[in-house]
């Protein structure tokens, strides 16, 4: 399966599993991102993606936030979407069925404001699941509504109680994104582990804050919203790897990356897959060309599988024994 | 250089050059591969020729100000056409009424040659601030205001497009409108008093241009609401141009 | 004492209090990005700024964190400096004569690893103290030293302690430096108002990390380190707003400012001070820049006292309704 | 050009042309104005002429790459002078043996001027991956080796100079060197061999240059650590040259 270029090196395994599912490579593009890919394919190979995680879906649609909803910072941006999606019902009759059609794997990313409604979410999905419909991610936080899973999602009981509730209605991949508006992420990526979910995602958005300085006004129409792009990642990527130290289940890595050397960092730190956000919206194939960097990557460096990248921080002895 | 502030950037792109319609935008890139500023700055499409594209940029911020120093030669991140063209086809007008303000100029061009090739008489409201500021070539049937009196009628475009309303001067107008906000808005109010259809061309912050990021929404007005379900409309996608009584600006 | 400017406009008040203490602008330099001040004179007229925030002392002397100590990272930096300081000793020997030259306000900065060696620290510059001492800064939020007080900084009794037991030991200004490393800041606001800090200021540095994706070793030698800069300030915005809603002390408003209109809007989000850290480093009169270009703000837009503009955040109506 | 990756930038700043003595740095934003990237980048005076100065830029990464591209006319924001110069009037020495790798070049005209004026004969060691890379003006008695033999002697600067060491060929020489790190430490090592004064330029990462942010340490030796009790020395403000022997490259 894996060719040999004509230059006669070996090209670098790309793929990657998680439980019993295999990706074409470790890249996926994330949710809130990427539309139900309908708007993205005109400019974006989706089949040259290891999979697609579709907008937060609730068991109503929601219609969003009032503008403004975007406001670009320094190499950054925040956002208060307001988790705008057509509802589950909308979702498994026109998006999953739409999706269907490409070979690539979909996860679908589900946001609610009380167990119940993760669950009617993630059930009335099972029932209607499509063929390349692998898993869910469990979105418990999204800063940027104010019944949005953030509640869950600060909150290591409820966030375990929500994921032991989850994994007993699918067999599918279960997946809990995790935010990074806590003081430490591992008792979060702990609580996952012990309740069984097989993965985690991380880092939604950083809660942030833009004023404009004339009319004294909140920019943002919710007052505050999340931050995403290159501005968070050295936060995603100590936040990974911190997880990476508490936990043994697999991490998918999420915040500011735009490039193929932005990706081997996290799978350093620990990630085995990751997810492209804001990059999207610069350029709508950004995980593909970051999927084909990775690869290029692998090749000059020699490197015969993108697993062998996953976790191999070095961490030199010294530094190790002072306890870092 | 078309008024002071305003610069023109001309780039060769085939498939922006080819297939825009009028109305339609273009998503740019301030400065290819830099991650501050990040986000591209859609503009509308100004001119086509062959297989070049123009647009012109209102330099007054940080992305702006790195595209109206772009040097002769350097290459241009382009996504695009994006959104919709203008309604100019709906058949409910005589003639089109251009209402203009500031850098809206910059969707007015092929929207008239459209309108001239379908047949339809053109007349053009153009408001500045003052006479320096209006950046008058290829406007067709044009009357200027200006706020100071410079140049033209003494006051607000709109103002001016009322007299001429209340003088019954333009047969069965349809309002093509794009401007300040302000104005946009005052257009919008003016159409629906006279009871004639309006069409206004919205600016928001966009994210992606495409869809894909929620970030440029537009409420409905009630009535739409009702009908439709719909509380927001996406101006990248849906728009950029609106039926003016669909919407609240 | 405002004067009035040749095209008749009256000068804008720059003057701020905190308790008895009028300091001549709302513009300090940051911990740890000034050094003592001998190294900036040379680039900067110290005597316009509204105060020095002294670089971080501990009761030894520290040497600080082997190189790599500083990352650059999008629109930002990361720092493992490592606390390295003189020493108090060497702190009012030296530092501290040196800076009584200066016509500006002095706040000492101090790190520690246990209660006493805080109260120690604090007590022996007390004895020590000059003239333009007007107060402390205490750091429990330094995220690049095991012991760097970031153990007080995520615990709210722990802060509520040490404050309480500083306060006993000054009647200078007592302001507690506080983490964004938490999940929510109020309760750390509302610990230092009711142990009778004078003010707060935030944010410190955020957790991040960078990795050399060829020798797979972290840039830092501490793995993670302090992310300050543009990068930031989003982020600290919103804090200070959160601290602001939830306690009734002064703020100090700290991160990613590099300009005059950054901190209008840390003004507005409740701040009544700022600190100015990283921008120094790329222009060591920075503060000085930024406290000019708000003088000309508040003139342009008729503001006559820099007073007015401190918490006057308009929140819609709706919007307060729904809980924002 | 002095050689392919070499750009020279020539600006005029009276105070670092006047000031400066052979050694020192400035401090140079890669774009006024821009917060990413956010720094100011180190670059060794290379020359300086009247009112003028001159850095070299080997373009690699972010900052360079701009700085590289900088054009004709351009406003360049730079601090300093900066550090402290090369030690050169120590006394300890009668020939000057300049080791230089790569870029380091730039921190050696300078240098080869004063000693010079000192009336100090100088030797210089230059060593380059192959032949093109070479930046050879304004070097004083050139011995060239290049890694793939193409000028010069074929192998490292070091090795060339270990066997002129051999041979007595200088007199109480005392090195300077500036090159890449494993350059400067095989130097050190070859000079504390034979006992000869050894100063070497270092290159890290800096924030600030002027010794606010202390991002900049070198560690000591032990020697010196017991001797002054510093453990690090910053290279911005102690240096960027010190005595090999004083600290561990
Ligand atoms: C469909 C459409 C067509 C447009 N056509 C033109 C045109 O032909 N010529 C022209 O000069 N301008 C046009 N604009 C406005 C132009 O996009 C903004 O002036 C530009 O994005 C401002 O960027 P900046 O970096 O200079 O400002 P900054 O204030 O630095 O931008 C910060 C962020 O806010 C956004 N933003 C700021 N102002 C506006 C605005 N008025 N509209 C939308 N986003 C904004 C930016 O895109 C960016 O994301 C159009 C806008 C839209 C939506
Ligand atoms: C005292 C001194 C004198 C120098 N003189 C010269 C000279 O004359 N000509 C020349 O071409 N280079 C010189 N250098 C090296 C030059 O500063 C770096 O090549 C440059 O900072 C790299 O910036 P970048 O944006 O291209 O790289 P990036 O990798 O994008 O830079 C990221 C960060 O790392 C720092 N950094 C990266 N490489 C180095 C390095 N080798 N040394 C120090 N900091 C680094 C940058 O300053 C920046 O903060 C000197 C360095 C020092 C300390
Ligand atoms: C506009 C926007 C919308 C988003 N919507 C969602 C969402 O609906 N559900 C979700 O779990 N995350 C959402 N996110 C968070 C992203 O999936 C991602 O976790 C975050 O943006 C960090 O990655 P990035 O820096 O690559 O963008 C959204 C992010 C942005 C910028
Ligand atoms: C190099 C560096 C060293 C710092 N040292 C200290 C310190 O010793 N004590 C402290 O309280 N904060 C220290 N800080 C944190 C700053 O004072 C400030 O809180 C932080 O950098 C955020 O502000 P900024 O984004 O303007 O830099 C340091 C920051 C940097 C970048
Ligand atoms: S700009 Fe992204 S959806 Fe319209
Ligand atoms: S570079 Fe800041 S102290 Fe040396």
């Amino acid at each position: 399966m894996n060719g040999v270029e004509s230059n006669g090196q070996a090209k670098a395994d790309m793929r990657v599993r998680l439980r019993g599912v295999e990706f074409k490579n470790p890249v996926l593009v994330a949710s809130g991102t990427f539309g139900y890919g309908a708007e993205a394919k005109k400019y974006c190979d989706i089949e040259q993606l290891a999979g697609i995680v579709t907008k937060s879906v609730s068991w109503k649609p929601r219609p969003g936030n009032p503008p403004h909803r975007i406001i670009e910072t320094a190499s950054g941006m925040l956002n208060s979407i307001g988790l705008a999606n057509v509802g589950v019902h909308t979702f498994v009759s026109e998006k999953l069925p739409y999706l269907a059609k490409f070979d690539t794997k979909i996860i679908a990313n589900i946001a609610a404001s009380s167990m119940e409604e993760y669950r009617d979410v993630l059930e009335h999905i099972e029932q209607h699941a499509t063929p390349n419909l692998v898993g869910y991610e469990i979105n418990i936080s999204c800063p940027n509504v104010k019944d949005g899973g953030l509640s869950f999602g600060t909150n290591v009981e409820r966030t375990e109680e929500l994921t032991t509730l989850l994994r007993a209605s699918t067999d599918r991949l279960l997946i809990i994104k995790l935010t990074p508006n806590v003081t430490s992420v591992a008792p979060f990526a702990q609580a996952c582990e012990r309740a069984g979910a097989d993965a985690i995602s991380l880092i939604n958005t950083l809660v942030g804050m833009s004023i404009d300085i004339y009319t004294h006004e909140p920019r943002l129409n919710t007052v505050t919203g999340g931050l995403s792009g290159p501005a968070i990642k050295p936060i995603a990527l100590a936040q990974v790897y911190q997880a990476r130290k508490a936990c043994g289940i697999p991490i998918i890595g999420i915040g500011g990356i735009v490039s193929a050397e932005d990706t081997v960092e996290f799978l350093i730190a620990g990630a085995c897959m990751v997810q492209i956000g804001t990059a999207n919206f610069v350029h709508p194939d950004a995980g593909i060309r970051v999927a084909r960097g990775l690869a290029e990557f692998l090749q000059k460096q020699n490197i015969s599988a993108v697993g062998d990248l996953v976790n191999s921080l070095r961490i030199r002895a010294e530094l190790k024994a002072a306890g870092w | 250089m078309l008024a002071p502030g305003l610069v023109t950037l001309r780039f060769h792109n085939p498939k922006v050059a080819r297939e825009t319609i009028a109305g339609q935008f273009v998503n740019v890139l301030p400065k290819a591969g830099a991650i501050d500023p990040m986000l591209r700055r859609p503009f509308s499409v100004y001119n086509t020729d062959g297989d070049e594209a123009e647009i012109i940029i209102q330099a007054h911020g940080r992305g702006t100000n790195i595209l109206a120093d772009t040097a002769e030669g350097e290459m241009l991140d382009v996504l695009g056409p994006l959104g919709n063209p203008w309604n100019y086809k709906s058949g409910d007008f005589k003639t089109a009424v251009l209402v203009i303000g500031g850098v809206g100029v910059a969707s007015m061009l092929l929207l008239t040659r459209a309108l001239v090739k379908e047949g339809l008489p053109v007349q053009s409201y153009y408001g500045a601030r003052t006479k320096d500021l209006l950046a008058l070539q290829d406007l067709t049937n044009l009357h200027v205001a200006t706020d100071d009196g410079s140049e033209g009628f003494h006051g607000s475009v709109i103002n001016m497009l009322r007299k001429d309303l209340e003088a019954r001067k333009i047969e069965q107008p349809k309002l093509f409108v794009c401007g300040p906000t302000g104005m946009m808005r005052a257009a919008a109010v003016l159409a629906a008093e006279y009871g004639i259809p309006c069409e206004v061309s919205l600016e928001t912050e966009m994210a992606c241009g495409i869809g894909i990021c929620q970030g440029c929404p537009v409420p409905t007005d009630d009535t739409t609401f009702q009908k439709t379900g719909k509380r927001f409309r996406l101006v990248c996608m849906d728009g950029p141009s609106f039926s003016a009584e669909t919407i609240t600006i």
